[in-house]
């Protein structure tokens, strides 16, 4: 690659004077140091948890055998892999969106949104490593053995392999120009921002082809995703074996509630960083009603497909059903059930009253984007664990399953890792993308 | 699990310490430590082969194929030749391997070191040491009185020879199990057949079976324990259509086999037998022929319940009684029993001014009032349901029908009862006597599809003995035999722990100074715990032969010898189905494990450090006389016997090639099919072996005479009656408070205290629980798995027992009963500790809580109490 | 080329549970894993209960759920039908144990060292392992440590490695030798039959033939191979009794 | 140039994946030995390959400065 020629012009406006660089890049702030060492503790507490399983293998946990052992085999673990690989849902779409259908107002969260997916990716990929006694077997053999015919080789090559590199290749085509802008100031950053940039020059010819190359790339990726989270929803909606799982709205399911999580995170993610990086003249209301919208538009879905699913368990419902859906609507799980439609249909509720009232609150949304995300989790586990402890097709007894503290820390741990690459990133590189302006 | 998380912290320190060990551990998932031993075990060159021998925990002693790499035993299948399982086992059968493996088993002979009554703590010992120290206790007995040595012994293996031997030798007092097992039934059938066994069917041939009690399916039966009924019972149920009642308030017993239920309440046995006994008459159901020839039917009768007899001869020796008169119908006078052509039956005779009638006469009056609705307000069951068996009984028993077996016609009377274990109540003796009576009434016993006793119709010497029980004064023996208080008496454990409590109320002046226990555990396998607890230490010296650290052996053994499990020769048993005999021997499948030892070789060593092993009466000339080795094949009495040998004689002298060889080659003896002549009664040579069946109990009359005339209480005489009369049991008698009557039972993968040592077994019963019926839990407030307080009132003392149990559901059962299987409570080798309580330790002994011919009974009334 | 099948008489099945037992000991399984499991189960209410037993081996499915899941190939059926698991190539997904709808999957929780402590009994000691060389079990079968039919994959139970996933074989290492399965071969009253399916004259097939029947969850079309004679199929308000100890690791 | 290689290499990115899908355990086949093993080993691996090459092109045709 040739080197890019450095443009001996000042730059001007944007941001302030030489050698600083914008969005308090590479200021360790002290509320950022105690965010990174408390999101490091947590970490480690994790890695702890891990080293003990590593050492005496999945018993730690609370999973156990299905059918005589009356446990559960799958639990958190699968239950926050599909929540992350959902989470990864929000980036790429809002930033393919962008590119598709040019919705100037959501620039400022591309970038958000595109790391948020790689983030995600990478701990539902290390969510499902977690759940098994021997990672590095799994690894070598899934690469060696891999067969089409299991749901999971959809999930592990679409998923982890191409979604997130393209992801990545997105994150980078998108970031060039911000490097190269970022490498004409004195930082200790040069470098990297300069090796980044890989020579990229400002030209009208340049950003026409980044943007048909981005353009190009969303058009292939969206199919990718839908194609992405479909497969998730076929590792359960595939299966007859067990009460609840199979059925063809499983897949849309995915896809929408993934949708649903995802948004609400970018829009949780978007309001810290607004704060976070001096950026409300930059992210502002406008983002976050447009992203209220869309969260709207899904959870409103998503609600129907619940209640096509609380419909299709309830009314005339096979012996095993039944037993589940008591499970679910009554019984053990009822809390959680109950709990995240709960969240949801209030989530909703304060979406349409803004969406009419034509008044969007920045504080109201995030509401939302928690909300929803309490709701997918409590969702994403009632699709995993309820199925095997209850409604057994043969006379086992009923089973139980409670996650115990080493599957708990290693969650948290793995949301910890997210917040801290996110932390960090941030103050390596402009999360929110400079703007047009900046430029000679 | 603290244990757990101590042991993972210690590991992560050191991961932590050297990441190497976690990355290994990531990489390759310590995959390679497992493949590691595989590759061990596949090194070098393995040799396999096998061992014929025979199971050492059933009775049935089934024939055993040991598959052996290097001589390591890694599994135990059937025998294919062998009558009894043909070539299968249950799985008490296969698990036995982790017995032989057993580290918990005891290695070396052990010696108290502190006191008794608590945990025990021993120091090993030799075997040398153990022995002086057992014989130099033992001799200063046998020279005072050698009856105060107490031997004794929890199930026999195979021909009990070896033990036997060892009683005569020592001139000891025996005890065995079979008080807590169904000795009350033999003695019944002893008594009113003259046959030894406990009732069972002619599968091939029986078309209707009262499954009577919780055996069929779960216990086997008579001779047998598991395997060979099953595979009949299912053979007849498939070729022949056997129809099969369960008679039982649990459902299990015959489960989906049973074509019906009759869930009745515990111990009213009687109740229903007498009932159907009545309903038989009253249908005319009588095989007549039968019960003027075979049985005292006929026999005239006087007030006083005692026969009519012809005058004895002046010349007639001593003590000769006359020969029970009939009234002859032909000649319309009384003539001895066997020279009468048509002896009445039925209604009363003036003779010298006496009215007197048949006993059978007497047998319709004494069940006249025992109507269905009678017996069904006492068995909780509806009057048509009784009327209805009786019915089908009657009419199934085909009355005067006939069938040709090995070209001989014999009588076809294809109904039968099955009731091994139902002699386990307070009526146990009499609750029998009425079955029998039921099968005598339609002519089935010994006949073809009818009620059998034994494999072979062969007239036991109690028969004779019971035509009049003898029943002394004062003092007894601190067994209590011949008793004012149980003239029928096989030795009960049980009522030793009473008398040695309170000797003088029992009339006793000796107690046992000594014992010395072989296998038998009565802490745990015994009811009533607490009379042990109080009893067992009082002996001055005990030693225990156990494979295993037994709990009665934990809380008193002086010393403890740790006895072989299979690999010893013991010997021989029968191998007969009942329609094809064979005999095996059970050989070592390897060398003793530790320094343990076979039976036979602790014996022989015993004996001869008592001086009693070699010469005329010692333990050799005792095995000869017992197993029995006659002439040359006899073992020399001057020197000391090698166990193979002892084998190899017997085998030789039954004209077997090569011997003990024989049986290691073919594991078994067929020596072909049971004829007709010997099992069926009718055609024995004399018919029924000439034995009069006793309908009538004259000498059981005689002997309540003679106990009230000693002055014995009436729970000791009040059962001693001429025919079985029904009064409503002791325990039933509680406070109303408590509701529930606890029954107990077995479990298929459980027989004798070392099941319960054997943790492939364990695995498979589970935890303890209390079997309630859903109705009674809802009653209580409890649910499935719910912790209770299981409560036992003993009516007559007044006494309170507690254990805790988990509530197990189960629509099988009478909601006024609730159940609990044996073989839990233990707490010495680790392998059978916390899996629950046993019922013994609620149930009772003793006046009240046992039969009237010294055997236990195990029904008591609990509340059930949340826990 | 044989197609192996197993029937069971409910007619003649006792519920002894010997068929678990020889099962554990051929194939060496720690407590609380049953490859073999047979279920005691009750119907109705008092007085008009129904009891039922029925033992559950594998189905050994023409069209097994598990092999279809299985993301490496790890699980696979042999042409004679027999469906088995590659220990060596098994990373303990578990896929294959939410997939079956018969829950005849069974994980290795643990090392067989850890796993075998449950039986209380420590078979380390000197004095068995000085006759045992301290193999555990000590009536460990070396057959299953040897690699199995013409694909040679580690298939027999081998040494029940942690953190792979196992199940009933059909005792593939003796129905290789010419022998029927450990369950079959033990059974007191003859209720398990087994043999080859494509051959009309075999015992096993004139046996089903003879007799009606039903296959488990046949509606799922998993295509099982176990044939169930003389019975019915648990119903809805079926009651499991008398379980096993089936706790591990606590 | 720039056009030139990056179809070359998305055109190689989906050939591999096709070679590769290919070389794979049958899909729709599972009941034969066969189906359990891939006809080639690592073909899983070469499929993502494909897919890392086909997205790599974006990057080179972006970051290619062509030849002045």
């Amino acid at each position: 690659m040739t080197a890019g020629t450095i443009p001996t012009t000042e730059p001007k406006g944007g941001h302030q004077s030489t050698g600083e660089l914008p969005q308090k890049i590479g200021q360790l702030s002290p509320s950022w140091i105690v965010f990174f060492v408390a999101m490091l503790a947590v970490t480690a507490v994790g890695f702890y948890a891990y080293l003990l399983q590593v050492n005496n293998g999945l018993i730690v946990t609370g999973l156990r055998g299905l059918g005589t052992m009356a446990g559960a085999t799958w639990g958190l673990y699968v239950a926050y892999y599909v929540y992350f690989i959902g989470v990864s849902f929000a980036g790429i779409t809002v930033a393919a969106l962008i590119r598709i259908f040019r919705i100037e107002k959501l620039e400022p969260v591309a970038r958000i949104g595109e790391l948020l997916t790689v983030v995600s990716l990478i701990l539902g990929a290390l969510a499902i490593m977690a759940d098994l006694e021997h990672p590095w077997r799994a690894i070598v053999n899934l690469f060696k053995y891999g067969r089409p015919q299991s749901p999971f080789f959809g999930t592990f090559t679409m998923v982890i392999a191409g979604y997130l590199f393209a992801s990545l290749v997105y994150l980078y085509v998108t970031s060039r120009r911000d490097a190269a802008l970022l490498a004409e100031r004195d930082s200790r950053f040069k470098r990297l921002y300069r090796f980044l940039a890989a020579g990229y020059t400002d030209t009208r010819a340049q950003r026409r082809l980044d943007r048909r190359v981005t353009f190009w790339l969303a058009i292939t990726i969206l199919p990718l995703l839908v194609i992405a989270h479909s497969t998730v929803g076929f590792v359960f909606g595939l299966q007859a074996g067990r009460p609840g799982w199979f059925g063809a709205l499983q897949a849309p399911g995915f896809v929408v509630l993934a949708g649903v999580s995802g948004i609400g995170n970018l829009i949780m993610l978007a309001a810290i960083v607004r704060s976070a990086t001096r950026t409300k003249g930059r992210i502002t209301i406008d983002a976050f009603s447009w992203l209220g919208k869309l969260l709207l538009g899904l959870l409103i879905t998503y609600l129907y497909f619940t209640a096509v699913e609380i419909l299709t368990i309830t009314y005339q419902p096979g012996a095993s059903e039944l037993t589940l859906s008591e499970a679910l609507l009554s019984g053990t799980y009822a809390w959680i059930f109950w709990g995240a439609i709960a969240s949801l249909v209030i989530a909703a509720v304060l979406l349409i009253w803004q969406a009419l009232t034509r008044r969007w609150s920045i504080g109201l949304v995030v509401a939302t984007g928690v909300l929803v995300n309490i709701g997918a989790v409590a969702k994403r586990y009632l699709i995993v664990v309820p199925s095997q402890t209850h409604g057994q097709l043969l006379p086992y007894s009923t089973g139980t399953y409670t996650p115990n503290w080493v599957e708990w820390a290693i969650v948290f741990g793995l949301f910890a890792l997210g917040a801290l690459m996110i932390g960090v990133f941030m103050k390596i590189f402009p999360i929110v993308p400079l703007e047009e302006t900046d430029t000679p | 699990m603290p244990e757990i998380t101590r042991r993972t912290f210690v590991k992560v320190s050191a991961a932590a310490a050297g990441t190497t060990a976690v990355a290994s551990k990531f990489l390759f998932g310590g995959l390679e430590t497992v493949q590691h031993t595989d590759s061990l075990l596949l090194a070098q060159q393995l040799q396999e082969d096998t061992v014929h021998t025979t199971c050492w925990i059933g009775k049935q002693d089934c024939g055993i194929v040991a598959r052996r790499i290097d001589g390591r035993v890694i599994k135990l299948e059937g025998l294919e030749a062998h009558p009894k399982n043909r070539g299968t086992l249950c799985p008490k059968g296969t698990a036995q391997i982790a017995a032989v493996y057993d580290p918990q088993r005891i290695k070396t002979p052990l010696i108290r070191t502190n006191a008794k009554g608590q945990t025990g703590e021993f120091r090993a010992a030799s075997w040398d040491e153990a022995l002086n120290l057992i014989a130099e206790k033992t001799k200063p007995v046998l020279e005072e009185d050698p009856k105060l040595f107490l031997w004794q012994k929890g199930r026999s293996k195979a021909k009990a020879f070896y033990d036997k031997a060892f009683v005569k030798a020592t001139g000891a007092t025996k005890l065995g199990h079979g008080a807590y097992c169904s000795d009350a039934g033999y003695r019944a059938a002893e008594y009113n057949l003259g046959c030894h066994g406990v009732l069972h069917p002619d599968f091939k041939e029986t078309r209707y079976l009262l499954s009577w009690g919780w055996n069929i399916t779960a216990a086997g039966g008579n001779k047998t324990c598991w395997i060979t009924w099953p595979q009949q019972m299912l053979d007849a149920k498939e070729k022949n259509g056997l129809k099969i009642v369960q008679i039982d308030p649990r459902l299990r017993p015959a489960g989906p086999h049973a074509d019906e239920w009759l869930p009745i309440r515990p111990a009213t046995d009687m109740a229903f037998a007498l009932a159907l006994c009545r309903e038989l008459i009253q249908l005319g159901y009588l095989d007549e022929p039968y019960l003027k020839k075979f049985t005292n039917s006929p026999y005239l009768t006087g007030p006083d319940g005692l026969f009519l007899r012809a005058e004895v001869p002046a010349d007639a020796e001593e003590g000769t009684v006359g020969k029970a008169l009939v009234f002859d119908l032909t000649t319309g006078a009384t003539a001895p029993f066997d020279e009468a052509d048509d002896p009445a039956l039925t209604g009363a005779y003036v003779i010298d001014g006496v009215t007197v009638k048949p006993s059978f006469q007497l047998f319709i009056e004494h069940v006249e009032s025992y109507t269905p609705e009678w017996a069904a307000d006492i068995c909780g069951t509806t009057p048509d349901r009784v009327r209805g068996i009786a019915e089908e009984f009657g009419r199934q028993a085909q009355i005067g029908s006939t069938k040709v077996v090995d070209g001989i016609e014999i009588p076809y009377r294809p109904v039968a009862i099955m009731a091994y274990h139902m002699a386990q109540q307070e009526l146990g003796f009499q609750t029998l006597r009425a079955m029998i009576s039921v099968a005598m009434l339609v002519g089935a016993p010994g006949a073809v599809g009818g009620q059998l006793v034994d494999f072979t119709w062969k007239v036991h010497k109690n028969y004779a003995k019971f035509e009049n029980l003898s029943v002394k004064e004062g003092p007894y023996d601190y067994t209590l035999g011949k008793s004012k208080f149980f003239p029928i008496n096989t030795g009960f454990p049980g009522i030793l722990t009473k008398v040695m409590q309170d000797p003088a109320k029992y009339e006793v002046e000796k107690l046992p100074k000594i014992a010395m226990l072989h296998y038998v555990n009565p802490l745990t396998a015994f009811p009533s715990q607490a009379d042990f607890l109080k009893t067992y230490g009082m002996f001055e010296f005990l030693s225990v032969l156990t494979p295993w650290l037994s709990e009665t052996a934990d809380y008193f053994a002086d010393v403890v010898l740790p006895a072989a499990t299979m690999e010893k020769y013991e010997g021989p048993s029968s191998a007969s189905d009942q329609y094809i005999d064979g005999k095996t021997i059970r050989l070592p499948v390897m060398d003793p494990l530790f320094e343990s030892r076979g039976e036979i070789d602790i014996y022989i060593d015993l004996c001869e450090r008592l001086g009693v092993l070699y010469g005329e009466g010692g333990y050799i000339d005792q095995v000869n006389k017992n197993l029995p080795l006659k002439d040359e094949f006899a073992l020399p009495l001057d020197e000391k016997p090698d166990v193979r040998d002892i084998f190899d004689r017997w085998s030789r002298m039954e004209g077997l090639e090569g011997g003990i060889e024989f049986f290691e080659k073919n594991g078994v003896w067929i020596k072909g099919p049971v004829s007709a002549k010997k099992r069926y009664g009718y055609a024995t040579e004399t018919p029924f072996g000439g034995a009069v069946h006793r309908l009538y109990g004259e000498s059981l009359l005689v002997a309540q005479n003679k106990q009230k005339e000693l002055g014995a209480d009436e729970v000791y005489y009040r059962d001693y009656t001429a025919f079985p009369t029904w009064r409503t049991p002791t325990f039933e008698q509680s406070p109303p408070e408590y509701d529930l009557t606890l029954i107990s039972y077995h479990l298929v993968v459980h027989k004798q205290s070392r099941t319960s040592m054997i943790p492939l077994l364990t695995e498979l019963s589970g935890k303890q629980r209390l079997d309630m019926n859903p109705q009674t839990a809802e009653r209580l407030g409890i649910t499935e798995g719910d912790e209770v307080i299981v409560e036992s009132q003993n009516a007559v003392t007044g006494e309170t027992r507690q254990l805790r149990t988990v509530v197990a559901l189960s629509s099988g059962f009478r909601p006024d009963v609730v159940g609990m299987p044996h073989h839990f409570g233990g707490w010495s080798p680790k392998n059978n500790k916390g899996l629950g309580p046993s019922p013994n330790e609620i149930f009772y002994t003793g006046e009240g809580y046992m039969a009237c011919t010294a055997d236990q009974s195990y029904h008591v009334k609990v509340r059930v109490l949340k826990g | 080329m044989a197609k192996y099948a197993m029937a069971v008489d409910l007619g003649r099945c006792q519920g002894c549970r010997a068929c678990m037992e020889a099962c554990k000991i051929e194939n060496n399984t720690p407590q609380g894993v049953f490859w073999m499991y047979v279920f005691r189960t009750e119907t109705g209410e008092y007085p008009h209960t129904k009891l039922d037993f029925m033992p559950r081996p594998c189905q050994q499915c023409n069209n097994p759920p598990c092999v279809k899941v299985c993301p490496v190939g790890a699980r696979f059926q042999r042409e004679d039908g027999i469906v088995l698991t590659d220990y060596d190539r098994c990373i303990g997904c578990r896929y294959c144990e939410v997939a079956c709808p018969y829950g005849v999957n069974y994980y290795n929780w643990r090392t067989p060292e850890e796993a075998f402590a449950d039986y209380g009994t420590d078979y380390g000691d000197p004095q068995v392992a000085a006759v045992t060389g301290g193999l555990i079990p000590p009536y460990k079968n070396p057959d299953l440590a040897r690699l199995q039919g013409k694909e040679q994959r580690l298939t027999a139970g081998s040494a029940h490695n942690v953190g792979v996933m196992e199940k009933c074989t059909f005792c593939v290492q003796r129905v290789d030798k010419g022998l029927e399965p450990a369950c079959v071969d033990v059974c007191p009253v003859h209720a398990l039959h087994f043999g080859d399916i494509e051959d009309e004259n075999s015992p096993i097939s004139q046996y089903i033939n003879q007799r009606t029947g039903f296959k488990l969850l046949e509606e799922l079309g998993t295509e099982p191979s176990v044939f169930y004679l003389n019975g019915t199929p648990p119903g809805p308000d079926t009651r499991e009794i008398e379980r096993p100890l089936t706790e591990v690791g606590s | 140039m720039r056009r030139y290689v990056t179809t070359i290499m998305i055109v190689a990115g989906l050939g591999l994946m096709i070679l590769s899908y290919t070389a794979m355990a049958t899909p729709q086949c599972n009941t034969s030995v066969a189906c359990s093993n891939p006809k080639v080993s690592f073909a899983a691996g070469v499929f993502i390959l494909g897919i890392v090459i086909a997205f790599s092109s974006a990057v080179f045709y972006s970051v290619y400065k062509g030849t002045k």
